[in-house]
């Protein structure tokens, strides 16, 4: 039988996967964002499945925003991207150093 | 018994998925894998009855986000070998973080069973619900107000997606109307006095 | 009504001042010196009409207060006057000593650019003067103590284009003003014991202070009156030039003559001699502050006359033999002679005064050339100022009859009489002074008015006689150098002229002593004839006639012969050496290593600035940390993240 | 006594400053007349203060009371005693002839400098007539940007080292006031220094107080060793920065002890009174030494102003001693009064001094001595002023800086005898820098052609020497009116300072 634990876990892979290829990706930005959307995932996930669990709405309401932001997010990123893109001829994130210390 | 064959069926699919955004070697093949992940994911949440969010998940992610991102990937002219460039430098390091990630969700989900009883499967739903309605009343309810700025955000974000990225050439012309009304005599006319031609 | 007269007597020099000082531009030449000498001719009239009242009338001794300076802490701390037979002796002194060197300025300084403005200084000092001398209080003697020092620079360095005379007013303030710092810490034991700054209440409360004790390093007790006196003598020695605060007075004749005459011989540097006799109650409390007095007069009496002997600038001769009589006055007063203190200060001022001014005129006459080596054979050219250089000379060598005579002799027989710990030395530092002084005054004669004419010939083309202006004061002040010891020896010294102005314990009453003994001035002198201060003086004239009259090649064969002596008298014993390299300089290391080394490196360079390079060297260290690397930062949030979630969860 | 003289000496050149800046620089010659109008208009209104003050009472007086901020029961509470109304009337002569002073020296954005002046006038009179103490604050810190500007500004090549330097003493040493504040405030809910006074304190609590007061207060004194900032913020700051500086800002520690410390911990000023008394004896004559050594004018003066504040300080804690030494506080006030003299005649006097150096300045662009020389040749008159002015810096009596040392040696020699000796030092060593100087700078012959090329002062310069002239030798002969305004109010102090708080 499928539990809670099942998703929850099966969320924390997804979660995990992300990071790693965040640190796999580090220089692409762009499969940075996706990483990023593969975060969101999982998060999503859990809200589902807490929703679902716990008999209240709120958590899926809740995703319906996060989905909301995230697409406004991934909007605004890709098109700094492409600016960036437009500006250095590159995404390569070790070329962003202006901040740099 | 058809769900748990389902979830893990589906579960696997997603894992690979995800791998497959993470590990793959051109981005194009990232974001197909990322959409893959995305439809595994909506069938998934179809299994937990949240029927709107998987459809939403599908018709906004997949069909707008993910378009997008192809759109910019392939748009770009990315130089994938430079960006692989020292791909397993830190590889260790994110195996061994992601493992101690899921070390850490594991132990509090399946030891801990995070501090409560989670009982068995779902509770069941009344019958005749629907989640798209129930949803759809709490979020024009409740949630109307959220529900408008959630809007704004989207709007706020088209505004500046756009601002970002329109270029402003040069040489291009364009009817600059405030400029037109605002014009006064003295920036258009010039009143010379000119000289009388002298008889020689 | 006696206040107002007194007021007048102080102010209207005062007044004189400003209006030469500030109007100088408007009154021209004429109206400074006109007003000024109005000005001091009024004190000294008034003066001698107080002095009258108090000798001849008998009027009692008049104390009162001008104004409240100040209250705090229920110390009151007025401005008022004192004005008994000591002070009434010391304005007459002073206003008649300073109205000749006014007369005598008009000729001496006649080509001066400075002429208004030197009118206005040497009336300043005499109302800064008077101010001391009247005083009933410390605060007021404080007060003319520091003003004499301040005229006494402007004056010093009145010729303030020379290098060396704005040197010597700065070394004479600041030797002046370590006698000051003494005189204070006195002043601040007198309020701390008394409550009080004024003289009576001191004076009232002077046997208890002398019982009480004071601790100045831990386990060592120190009788307060001891201390106290001792303090205010230090001043007293800035102020009257005694040995190690002496080196000031020889620099000092940087300034005009007028000047040496009036502030450098007969006024200013005897306000140290007059504050010991005026605070004698307090002084003869304490043997110790007294046998302090009496030894460092006693060097200073003889050592400094020593130095007379080998200078060649006929100013500083006479600045010597300054240094050498305010020894004379000190010893006096160590060996309780008050009386005798005074009474040589008074003759003193008048022969001194005499002979700087008499030394003004030869300067006058030789062009500003000071070098007695290229003088010689004035006598002829300048008969009123050999004359009266003459009679100040014997005056000061003590002539029987002449007015030095009585009052150094006196202080002779006092010091003698003397048992204060010390009497020994000084009696013989006064007695071997006397040969000395002889020596050095008729070396300066012989080698002025006598002998070879060594001038060049146009200076010798040129010389005259001063002018009346100048001769005049010399003849002045020629009568009472002569006179006035005979007139005033008797009461001033032994008929208690001084009786509640000056107080003498009976065991210390040597002028007593001597009084019995000699009853009239004809005795004083005949006795003369018997004792050896006498033919001492002779044999000083003697020899300075076989040196520089009949042998003129025999001082340099002493010199190479004596070569240490003479290096020793040369060098001035070292003093200015020390002081010019060891204190002065040494002042200014210190001070430099404390800026470079305390201020700049340890306190801006180590702490202020150290601390803001520490922070920055941490910044600059930790800022490798922000790589700019957006990875870098999303590794550190999810290794934080991880490492965070793992101590919750190792916590519960 | 109710009235809002207080106010109006506040608030009217603040107002008055805004004006000015308002007018702007483009109309200079009206700024400058309407900034000289208000401060005139600000010395007079503190002449009624004079007048119309109770010589006779420690009492505050002229009171003005509101609530401010009611949420931290702290009022806008203003009021004088006898400590306060010396420096306010110095803080107004000040400012008008530093305004006059100032009159067409200042070519840069003239309009702002003297509004920065009028401005930082009323916030000098408000830190002097403050009686709650967390508008003290507020007075006490809006203080520092007026004369952060003047010296940023205005003044010379290292300007920004200095102003930064200022700035970050002045305001590490106040940040730790307001901890204390904070702390008493908690205590007791309230702002008034009527219940500081009264807030009972524990030795311990008290020395925490007292180290976060004395680190504000030291500094502004400045005493050793946080000193450094103030030669250099004097070098590099315009001539009215200077006095300013000088004659006002310096005070405001010597105000904060007396108005601050002592009333409030005397118990931790007691324990403590080894510390500053050492601190300012090592003033005297360590700071003595170094004044001895400086070449740059400024900072020679400025040295010798930390010297001649080691006798503030001497003088306010010096009591403790006397009390230790004979049993009683008599004494006391006399140390008091001596240190609140000196800060006015200080006042005075280095102000002056630092004019006579902004006349030098002005004219030949130079503040090294060696570049000077036989001054009183040229400039006739100006050297009779400079050597009146150094005669007061050394302590002539018959000028101001004679009172203030002469009463503190006198009451530290009740103490101890070697405080009075070391204290004493500072009449060889005052007169030796300062005397040195002017034998430097005003005597010999004509050293250049620049000295050769000055002119003696104009009508304006003569008039602000002049004023400070008289008031140096008015304050010198007679000081009585003074004293007396201050001394109730002294015997006060000392009651407070002597009352254990245990």
């Amino acid at each position: 039988m499928i539990g809670l634990p099942h998703f929850l876990l099966l969320a924390g892979i997804l979660f995990s996967i992300a990071v790693a290829g965040i640190f796999l990706n580090r220089k692409n930005v762009i499969l940075l964002l996706m990483c990023i959307e593969l975060m969101l995932l999982a998060v999503n996930f859990n809200f589902v499945a807490f929703s679902r669990w716990l008999g209240d709405l709120d958590g899926q309401v809740f995703v319906f925003f996060i989905l909301t932001v995230a697409a406004a997010e991934s909007a605004i990123g890709l098109a700094i991207l492409v600016v960036l893109f437009r500006e250095r001829r590159s995404i390569n994130v070790e070329n962003l150093d202006t901040m740099r210390g | 018994m058809l769900t748990t064959i389902l979830f893990y069926v589906y579960a696997a699919i997603l894992i690979g998925a995800a791998l497959g955004v993470v590990l793959a070697r051109n981005p194009v093949r990232s974001a197909l894998f990322l959409v893959l992940a995305f439809f595994t994911s909506a069938v998934l949440w179809l299994l937990l009855e949240a029927e709107f969010l998987g459809i939403v998940l599908v018709l906004v992610y997949v069909g707008a986000v993910m378009v997008l991102f192809l759109f910019v990937v392939m748009m770009l002219d990315i130089n994938v070998a430079e960006l692989r460039a020292g791909f397993t430098r830190y590889a260790p390091l994110g195996a061994v973080v992601a493992a101690l990630m899921v070390a850490e969700i594991a132990y509090v989900v399946w030891v801990r069973h995070l501090g409560f009883d989670l009982g068995g499967g779902a509770p069941p739903l009344p019958a005749g619900y629907s989640n798209t309605k129930s949803l759809g009343a709490v979020l024009y309810t409740d949630y109307a107000l959220p529900f408008q700025l959630a809007a704004v955000v989207l709007l706020i974000a088209i505004v500046a997606a756009i601002a970002l990225t329109m270029r402003h050439r040069t040489g291009y012309k364009q009817q600059d109307v405030a400029g037109q009304v605002a014009v006064r005599k003295a920036d258009r006319i010039r009143i010379v006095q000119v000289e009388p031609e002298k008889r020689p | 009504m006696m206040q107002n007269v007194l007021l007048t007597i102080a102010l209207a020099p005062l007044a004189a001042a400003i209006i030469a000082g500030l109007g100088g531009r408007w009154i021209g030449r004429v109206g400074a010196h006109s007003v000024t000498i109005l000005g001091v001719a009024v004190s000294f009239v008034l003066s001698a009409w107080v002095l009258k009242g108090q000798l001849l009338d008998g009027a009692p001794a008049f104390e009162g207060a001008v104004y409240t300076w100040l209250v705090s802490d229920g110390i009151r701390m007025q401005v008022g006057f004192l004005v008994d037979h000591l002070t009434a002796l010391m304005m007459v002194v002073v206003t008649f000593v300073s109205l000749m060197v006014h007369v005598y300025t008009i000729g001496y300084m006649h080509d001066d650019d400075g002429y208004t403005r030197f009118f206005a200084y040497i009336s300043l000092f005499t109302f800064a003067m008077l101010m001391l001398v009247m005083s009933n209080n410390f605060l007021q003697l404080f007060f003319g103590w520091e003003a004499v020092g301040l005229v006494s620079y402007l004056l010093i360095g009145f010729w303030y284009t020379r290098p060396s005379a704005i040197f010597a007013n700065l070394k004479a303030f600041l030797v002046n003003r370590v006698g000051d710092f003494g005189f204070l810490l006195g002043i601040a034991g007198i309020v701390h014991f008394t409550g009080s700054l004024d003289y009576g209440r001191a004076f009232h409360l002077a046997p208890q202070i002398a019982q009480q004790s004071f601790t100045l390093f831990e386990g060592q007790s120190w009788n307060a009156m001891s201390v106290i006196c001792i303090c205010l003598f230090i001043g007293a020695m800035g102020k009257s030039a005694q040995v190690p605060l002496h080196v000031w007075l020889p620099d000092s004749m940087e300034g005009p003559t007028p000047i040496s005459a009036l502030i450098h011989a007969a006024t200013m540097v005897t306000a140290g001699i007059f504050m010991v006799a005026r605070m004698s109650p307090l002084f003869e409390l304490s043997q110790t502050a007294l046998s302090f007095v009496l030894v460092i007069g006693a060097t200073t009496a003889l050592f400094m006359g020593f130095l007379g002997i080998v200078n060649n600038d006929i100013k500083r001769v006479v600045a010597y033999s300054t240094l050498s009589q305010l020894g004379y006055m000190t010893v006096a007063l160590g060996a309780s002679a008050y009386g005798a203190g005074i009474f040589h200060l008074m003759t003193h001022a008048f022969f001194k005064a005499l002979l700087f001014l008499g030394a003004g005129s030869v300067i006058i006459a030789m062009h500003h050339e000071q070098d007695m080596r290229r003088m010689g054979g004035l006598r002829k050219y300048l008969p009123v100022t050999y004359w009266t250089t003459l009679l100040g000379a014997l005056a000061l060598i003590g002539f029987p009859g002449f007015s030095g005579f009585f009052s150094k002799d006196a202080l002779i027989e006092a010091v003698a009489e003397s048992r204060v710990p010390g009497h020994a030395y000084a009696a013989f530092c006064v007695t071997a002074g006397v040969f000395i002084t002889a020596l050095y005054t008729f070396r300066m004669i012989f080698m002025t008015f006598h002998g070879e004419e060594r001038m060049d010939a146009h200076t010798r083309e040129h010389l005259h006689e001063s002018p009346w202006v100048v001769t005049l004061p010399l003849v002045l002040l020629a009568i009472p150098s002569v006179v006035v010891g005979w007139f005033t020896v008797g009461p001033v010294l032994f008929h208690g002229y001084f009786d509640g102005a000056i107080v003498v314990r009976p065991e210390h009453d040597v002028l007593g002593e001597i009084g019995r003994e000699y009853t009239t001035p004809l005795a004083f002198t005949a006795h003369a004839f018997t004792s050896l201060p006498l033919y001492l003086a002779a044999a000083g004239v003697a020899l300075a006639w076989l040196l520089y009259l009949r042998r003129p090649d025999l001082p340099a064969r002493l010199r190479t012969a004596l070569a240490p002596v003479y290096r020793v008298l040369d060098n001035k014993y070292w003093f200015d050496w020390v002081n010019e390299n060891v204190i002065a300089a040494g002042s200014r290391a210190v001070g430099r290593l404390f800026w470079r080394v305390g201020d700049e490196f340890l306190i801006d360079g180590a702490l202020v600035n150290g601390s803001a390079r520490t922070v920055g060297w941490l910044a600059a260290v930790t800022r490798h940390v922000q790589s700019g690397y957006l990875y870098h930062y999303a590794f550190a949030m999810i290794i934080g993240l991880s490492a965070l979630l793992a101590w919750l969860l190792w916590r519960t | 006594m109710h009235s809002s003289l207080l106010s109006l000496l506040t608030w009217l050149p603040i107002l008055g400053g805004v004006a000015v800046l308002l007018v702007g620089d483009a109309r200079a010659s009206v700024a400058r007349w309407l900034a000289l109008a208000v401060a005139l208009a600000a010395l007079a209104a503190s002449v009624p203060l004079y007048l119309g003050f109770d010589a006779s009472s420690a009492a505050l007086q002229f009171v003005e009371r509101m609530p401010w901020i009611p949420s931290l029961r702290s009022d806008y509470y203003l009021g004088i005693d006898g400590i306060s109304l010396p420096l306010i009337l110095l803080t107004t002569l000040s400012t008008v002839l530093v305004v006059i002073a100032g009159w067409t020296v200042i070519e840069k954005r003239p309009a702002q400098y003297f509004a920065a002046f009028l401005i930082m006038e009323g916030l000098m009179i408000g830190v002097f007539s403050a009686a709650d103490a967390l508008l003290f604050y507020v007075f006490w810190e809006a203080m520092l940007i007026p004369m952060f500007l003047i010296i940023g500004i205005w003044g010379g090549a290292r300007r920004i080292y200095a102003t930064i330097k200022f700035f970050l003493y002045t305001f590490l040493g106040s940040v730790f006031m307001l901890v204390a504040l904070v702390y008493m405030y908690l205590k007791t809910g309230d702002y008034s220094l009527a219940a500081l006074y009264r807030l009972p304190l524990s030795l311990t609590e008290q020395v925490l107080i007292f180290l976060a007061f004395f680190a504000a207060f030291a500094v502004k004194v400045p005493m050793v060793p946080v000193h450094t900032w103030l030669p250099d913020a004097h070098v590099e700051a315009p001539t009215g920065g200077s006095v300013i500086l000088a004659a006002i800002m310096l005070k405001m520690g010597g105000y904060g002890f007396l108005r601050f410390s002592l009333p409030i911990t005397p118990d931790a000023a007691h324990a403590l009174d080894w510390l500053v008394i050492g601190l300012s004896l090592v003033a005297v004559v360590y700071i003595g030494l170094i004044a001895l050594v400086q070449q740059d004018m400024k900072k020679l003066i400025a040295y010798s102003s930390i010297a001649h504040m080691g006798f503030v300080t001497l003088g306010c804690f010096v009591g403790y001693e006397i009390a230790a030494a004979t049993g009683g506080y008599g004494g006391a006030t006399l140390a008091l009064s001596g240190a609140m003299v000196q800060m006015i005649s200080h006042g005075l006097v280095s102000g002056a001094l630092f004019l006579c150096v902004g006349v030098l300045y002005d004219r030949l662009h130079t503040r090294d001595i060696g570049a000077y020389g036989g001054v009183i040749n040229t400039m006739p008159v100006f050297g009779a002023f400079m050597v009146l002015f150094a005669m007061a810096n050394a302590g002539l009596p018959g000028t101001s800086g004679f009172v203030g040392e002469f009463l503190v040696i006198l009451a530290s020699f009740k103490a101890n005898f070697w405080f009075a000796f070391l204290a004493a030092m500072t009449l060889i060593l005052g007169a030796a820098y300062t005397l040195w100087l002017v034998k430097r700078v005003v005597f010999g012959a004509v050293a250049n052609d620049g000295v050769a090329s000055l002119k003696d002062l104009n009508g304006r310069e003569f008039l602000v020497l002049g004023v400070l002239a008289v008031a140096v030798l008015a304050l010198g002969v007679y000081p009585k009116p003074l004293t007396d305004v201050m001394e109730p109010t002294l015997r006060h102090v000392v009651q407070l300072m002597s009352v254990s708080k245990l």
